[in-house]
């Protein structure tokens, strides 16, 4: 019932938002349009915990800004690195080991360390994240564990 | 050949950036639904049903080529004396667009010209889309439907555990994103009349957010979700709206399709009349889109399991 | 100035490429794809026409006068559902082709349906 | 600044059907087929405002969602059968 | 309700076509798509007598007027094709669920009778119309079920030939296509009438010769024209029997309809012989088609192939009517059209019965069928008479009526080229007779019962229509000649 | 006011069209798929995400803004996505990436004989 009302909440904003017209006839054909949304998508089974994480709601907006600064790092160093040719590069592919209980965390972390340039998620399997890096050095930070520990933080929040 | 599809699909795209450049945004968002989506993925389960491999010899191209290029300077032959480019008064701009340009708004009440044109002046064109589509969901129908045995619960759910343990990250955000997906389409379906949209788009958008459904959970399961017979019926009754929009016109004393008399006002007729007859459209074109998809998905299904006996 | 018409010959040229890739090419996936080209490139024809220097989207806007012709674009819109439901439908036929004959190539269906008619045998 | 911004993804739109022809993998290809697609919708926003309606950023939307769809169609197609990189696209 | 016949000719297949969907069980969906085209008949008919009597007949669409939006413009012409196509598409139908038992599985029945339906939609829909583009439109409704319907034949060549004619269909309404485009470009709208009228005001004239051609190369693709026709044959023999009988018998004709349409009322004849040599061209291209699709059709072992060769070679005579651009020559046009459909639907669907019977065309198969299956074979000997052109068929009047026109024109050789094209028609239908009538089927082979009675009235309708035309000439002779007066702009 | 948005708008136009360039370098220029990935990863994130904000800055309606702002989620939420996919097929089907050879582990080299 909780994920099915937080939807309904942004479904109902992500329409008032893209639509720019509030005659009363289009926010009806909203409300219905939700309606039979919300069908199709219960039919299917895909509102949970998983599909709806408001249970993360609180926290993100803080890990987001630094995952943002992250992003912006990484990316002048990938930038770097294509102008200074492919000498410069040392590929790695390392396995790393996620410490998230739920899939959820994983994901999230998972998704992190493809946003963020110079490192791929290649794989997910258990909680083993294969990674394929364009330096060396990216593994290294990885390894250090700062960004898994901040998605198991946030993930423990609940 | 994947290379070819995938070209064409990039051609696709191309155009699409072309028609926004000419001011075309409908055709635009329809070209990149269709001509990058839709098309590009059938040819894409095509590929995949009719394998790579291609011979490479050709016998002589000569004849292809003489015809090519017969048809081709025609052409350019006969564009000699068209109007220039972007002229404007070139006079396909002169006779009949000005009155869409100048009174559609009046008459219909449609900010978006387009959108009155198709589904207004030249709504009977738009019955001849439906209809068309209608045909090519009903002809692939006849082509590539299979009958099935029926599969047990079981072995879906055991799919779906393996899937979910393979797929994890396209799998959650993908569930994340079909609701809106969804909603999307729909809010392009009903703001077809203010901006770029109307009910081809919407029915192709909600097609594609089933499309990465079955994608993702398997055809049985969305078996499951999606009864067949169900889409089907769907795929007629959107002809079906659209055309007893027309007859009830005809019984309010106006001629087919005329849908100022379908209330007392003539604009709030128009604006009725468009809506439904773009809800026909959106409701056949996502059935019938569904029902190709599903089609070539399950004859696929059938060819596997078929070389799975024989071998 | 002769060169007013350069978009139409772009789009021409375009579109012999299409129809060359439909008759030369014994491949049928390739052939549709070579008529998705043509197709298309008539699309890009037609909207060509439909364009008008300096105007914009017709789509009604405060203080805008000059609008692009929405009649073509139209007649595109319809045009290209017929496209895809041709698509839709050589496609299906390309894949029982397949099953039927186990090829896609022209040649080679052509060969197995000689040898057919010479073998007298239905 | 508009234009130039739209003349460089231009740039790199081409750069990506260079990759795209080259290959050498199917999986190169994919990927400059997706690049290609991000950079589409981003030309298309930047288009809007070029011309001076920006209303219409419904279709770069699309854009995205049908990229992302099509993409993860060839890959799963990709992945069902079983392409290997070492075979011969034609 | 009188008022809206126009419109009513199309929408009630069309809407057959969706409800069938719903209906599902394939009988019930055969009696109903049997009573849609019934009805599209009877409207033909009532359309028909209306312009007769009062002359054209203008609808307008969605209420807005002629050139914004679209128009039914219904003059003896449109009424004149909507009646043959209607009327052929009813009588076949009636045979259609007897044969589709063993051609067809149960589970594509109904899809097929929408498909058919959807088809009929098309064609009525081509030639009702007073638009350009809606032309296209139906054009491709009609083609897109007609490759689907062909592609249902049991035999996998089906798919081929359904391959085939899908490839150069679409490049054919894609040629069409360009025509209609640059036709807009240069006069701004898409309404016959209107192009009509705003065609001569153009002055230059480079543009509206390739948008004709494009438009006739891609018609004539459709059309089957004699260096154009090789998707032909073999959709039509591979093709479902009632398919082949409906198609053999409407298909062409619409195209050949459009041809007339365009080159007469939208370019008008002055413009259309000028610019493009169509009087010789044409006359060359149907000669050969006589000749050329005669000779194959001797030589062919399987039933369907001949006859399928032997409409090539009609399309000439009627291409052969057409390039006199005379009233009277465009009257033997329109009566071979009449008249070859009554006898290609006729000849088709006994080869159905045939097929129902023995499960293939083959020639050697029809050894000993005069006796086994006399009523069929009759049918099928009358229809081949009509074909070369015996007196009292059908057959001879339009022959006659297309010689004297050729005669009156001054044009001798070509008479007496039609007559000996006749003669070819002769030798491939005796090969037919002499296969059934003198030869013993093969020792061992199990007897054959005459056709059911489901089968043979259609085809014993279609064939007394092949005599009663070819005897009481008076309803088809007078229309066929009104509405090519009225495409001259003579009033008789 | 109007001029700061308008500069502050064409630096960040600016930077993501650098990027951008860059990235599609990047991808022409990398030895292997897997190294590509990382360029593209470049156009997708930053860059996107500077061209967008610039064309927020431009100051169209808030409409236009919102959409924006959507656009730029929906790309940044998508487009890991779609690599990790990719990268996910690519290594299922055993296309081996070019390792740095000189820092090789054991382990790697377990890696890339085919299993």
């Amino acid at each position: 019932m909780r994920h099915t009302i937080s939807l309904s909440i942004g479904l109902l904003l992500f329409w008032l938002l893209n639509s720019g017209h509030y005659t009363l006839m289009i926010l009806s054909l909203c409300v219905v349009s939700i309606v039979i949304v919300l069908t199709i998508v219960h039919k299917m089974d895909v509102v949970d915990h998983e599909a709806q994480p408001v249970h993360l709601s609180r926290k993100f907006p803080a890990y987001s800004l630094w995952l943002s600064k992250e992003i912006v790092l990484s990316n002048v160093t990938v930038v770097k690195h294509i102008w200074l040719g492919n000498e410069s590069l040392s590929p790695t592919l390392t396995t790393l080991k996620a410490s998230q209980i739920t899939d959820m965390g994983k994901v999230i972390y998972a998704s992190s360390i493809t946003l963020t340039p110079g490192t791929i998620a290649l794989d997910l399997v258990g909680d083993r994240i294969m990674v394929h890096s364009l330096l060396r050095d990216n593994i290294t930070a990885l390894e250090s564990g700062e960004m898994d520990r901040r998605v198991s933080r946030l993930e423990a929040q609940c | 050949m994947f290379a070819v599809v995938m070209l064409s699909g990039i051609y696709g795209l191309l155009s699409a950036s072309f028609f926004v450049v000419m001011d075309a945004v409908d055709v635009a968002f329809t070209e990149a639904s269709v001509g990058a989506g839709i098309s590009t993925l059938l040819m894409l389960t095509a590929v995949a049903m009719t394998g790579r491999t291609e011979h490479v010899t050709r016998h002589k191209p000569y004849l292809a080529f003489a015809v090519v290029f017969v048809t081709g300077c025609l052409l350019i032959y006969g564009t000699l004396d068209m109007p220039y480019f972007g002229s404007p008064d070139a006079p396909s701009h002169q006779h009949v667009a000005p009155r869409y340009i100048n009174d559609s708004m009046q008459e219909t009440g449609m900010p978006n010209m387009v959108t009155s044109v198709l589904a207004s002046y030249r709504g009977f064109d738009t019955f001849g889309e439906v209809t068309v589509i209608f045909t090519a969901g009903i002809g692939v129908l006849a082509l590539l439907s299979v009958v099935r045995g029926r599969e047990s619960d079981a072995e879906i759910e055991t799919l779906n555990d393996s899937m979910h343990e393979q797929y994890l990250i396209l799998r959650i955000v993908i569930k994340m994103l079909i609701p809106f997906i969804l909603l999307y389409a729909f809010y392009v379906q009903f703001h077809g009349d203010f901006g770029p949209g109307g009910g081809f788009q919407a029915g192709v958008i909600f097609a594609s957010a089933i499309i990465l459904y079955v994608m993702l959970f398997g055809l049985g399961t969305a078996r499951r979700v999606i009864n067949q017979s169900f889409i089907q019926i769907l795929s007629a009754i959107g002809v079906l709206i659209y055309g007893c929009v027309g007859l009830v016109s005809i019984l309010n004393g106006g001629s087919f399709l005329d849908y100022s008399v379908l209330s007392d006002d003539a604009l709030a007729g128009q604006h009725l009349g468009i809506l439904l007859i773009e809800l026909g459209v959106g409701c056949t074109v996502a059935s019938v889109m569904i029902i190709i998809f599903f089609k070539f998905a399950e004859r696929n299904e059938y060819i596997q399991s078929k070389n799975g006996k024989s071998t | 100035m002769i060169l007013g018409l350069y978009n139409y010959w772009i789009v021409v040229v375009l579109m012999m490429i299409g129809l060359y890739i439909i008759i030369a090419h014994g491949n049928l996936i390739k052939k549709i794809v070579g008529l998705n080209i043509f197709q298309t490139s008539v699309f890009i024809f037609y909207i060509s026409i439909g364009n008008v220097e300096g105007g914009t989207a017709p789509i009604w806007g405060e203080g805008i006068t000059l609008y692009s012709n929405p009649l073509p674009h139209v007649l595109i819109l319809t045009a290209i559902v017929v496209g895809i439901a041709t698509t839709a439908l050589g496609l299906a036929l390309a894949v029982r082709l397949k099953e039927a004959y186990g090829s896609i190539e022209e040649d080679d269906i052509q060969a197995m349906d000689d040898q057919k008619t010479d073998n007298k045998h239905c | 600044m508009l234009i130039a911004a739209t003349l460089a993804i231009l740039v790199v739109m081409i750069l990506a059907i260079i990759r795209g022809v080259l290959g050498p993998t199917l999986y190169d290809r994919i990927l400059a087929v997706n690049m290609f697609g991000t950079k589409t919708v981003l030309l298309i926003s930047l288009l809007g405002f070029v011309m001076g309606r920006p209303e219409f950023l419904d279709i770069a939307m699309v854009y995205a969602l049908i990229n992302f769809v099509s993409v993860i169609c060839i890959l799963r197609y990709s992945d069902a059968f079983g392409f290997k990189p070492q075979e011969k696209d034609s | 309700m009188l008022a809206h016949l126009p419109i009513l000719q199309v929408i009630v297949p069309l809407l057959a076509a969706p409800t069938c969907l719903i209906l599902r069980k394939p009988s019930l969906v055969w009696l109903f798509t049997l009573l849609a085209s019934a009805s599209a008949f009877v409207i033909s008919i009532l359309l028909l007598q209306q312009v007769m009597a009062e002359g054209t007949l203008i609808y307008e669409l969605g209420g807005w007027s002629a050139p914004w939006g679209i128009e039914y413009r219904i003059d003896k012409l449109n009424a004149f094709l909507a009646l043959i196509i209607s009327g052929v598409s009813t009588v076949v139908l009636l045979a259609a669920h007897t044969s589709l038992e063993k051609e067809i599985p149960q589970d594509r029945q109904t899809l097929f009778y929408i498909l058919y339906l959807l088809s009929l939609t098309g064609m009525l829909g081509i030639v009702t119309t007073g638009d350009a583009f809606n032309v296209f439109v139906f054009l491709e409704i009609s083609s897109l079920s007609a490759y689907a319907l062909i592609a249902l034949g049991k035999d996998r060549r089906a798919l081929w030939a359904s391959f085939q004619y899908l490839i150069m269909g679409t490049i054919g309404a894609t040629f069409i296509l360009i025509g209609i485009g640059l036709m807009y470009q240069m006069t701004g709208t898409l309404n016959m009438a209107d192009l009509a009228s705003r065609l001569p005001e153009v002055p230059q004239s480079r543009t509206l010769f390739t948008a004709y051609a494009f438009f006739i190369v891609g018609v004539c693709l459709k059309l089957a024209l004699f260096p154009l026709h090789l998707w032909l044959p073999n959709a039509y023999a591979y093709a479902p029997s009632i398919v082949t009988a409906f198609f053999a018998a409407t298909s062409t004709k619409v195209a050949i309809y459009l041809l007339i349409r365009f080159t007469f009322s939208v370019f008008g004849v002055e413009f259309s012989f000028s610019v493009l040599p169509l009087e010789t061209l044409f006359l060359a291209l149907g000669l050969l088609g006589i000749f050329v699709a005669s000779t194959t059709a001797i030589y062919q072992n399987n039933v369907k192939h001949v006859f399928a060769y032997s409409s090539v070679a009609q399309i000439g005579y009627m291409i052969v009517g057409f390039s006199m651009a005379t009233s009277a020559g465009l009257t033997a046009t329109l009566l071979h059209l009449f008249n070859h459909a009554l006898m290609k639907s006729a000849l088709f669907l006994a080869l159905g019965a045939v097929v129902y019977r023995i499960g293939s065309a083959e020639l050697n198969d029809f050894r000993g069928l005069g006796r086994q299956m006399p009523l069929t074979m009759t049918a099928i000997v009358i229809g081949g008479l009509s074909l070369i052109g015996i007196p009292l068929t059908v057959g001879f009047v339009s022959k006659w009526v297309l010689v004297v026109a050729a005669i009156e024109n001054g044009w001798w050789p070509v008479a007496a080229l039609i007559l000996l094209g006749s003669l070819l028609a002769v030798v491939y239908v005796w090969r037919i007779v002499e296969t059934a009538y003198f030869k013993t089927p093969e020792p061992g082979r199990k007897p054959v019962k005459e056709a059911p009675i489901t089968f043979l009235a259609p085809v014993w309708i279609l064939v007394s229509a092949n005599i009663y035309f070819g005897i009481d000439t008076r309803l088809s002779v007078e229309v066929a000649q009104a509405a090519a007066e009225s495409l001259f702009g003579v009033s008789p | 006011m109007e001029t700061i948005l308008s500069i502050s708008s064409a630096l960040c136009l600016l930077i993501g069209s650098f990027l951008c360039l860059s990235g599609g370098v990047g991808i022409l220029r990398f030895p292997d798929f897997y190294t590509r990935m990382h360029a593209v990863g470049v156009t997708d994130t930053l860059a996107a995400a500077m061209i967008l904000i610039g064309l927020m800055l431009q100051g169209p309606e808030w409409i236009a803004i919102l959409k924006l702002i959507m656009i730029l989620l929906m790309t940044l939420f998508i487009s890991p996505t779609a690599s990790h996919a990719l990268a996910q097929a690519a290594i299922r089907n055993s296309l081996w990436p070019l390792i740095d050879t000189q820092q090789e582990t054991a382990e790697e080299k377990s890696h890339r004989t085919p299993s």
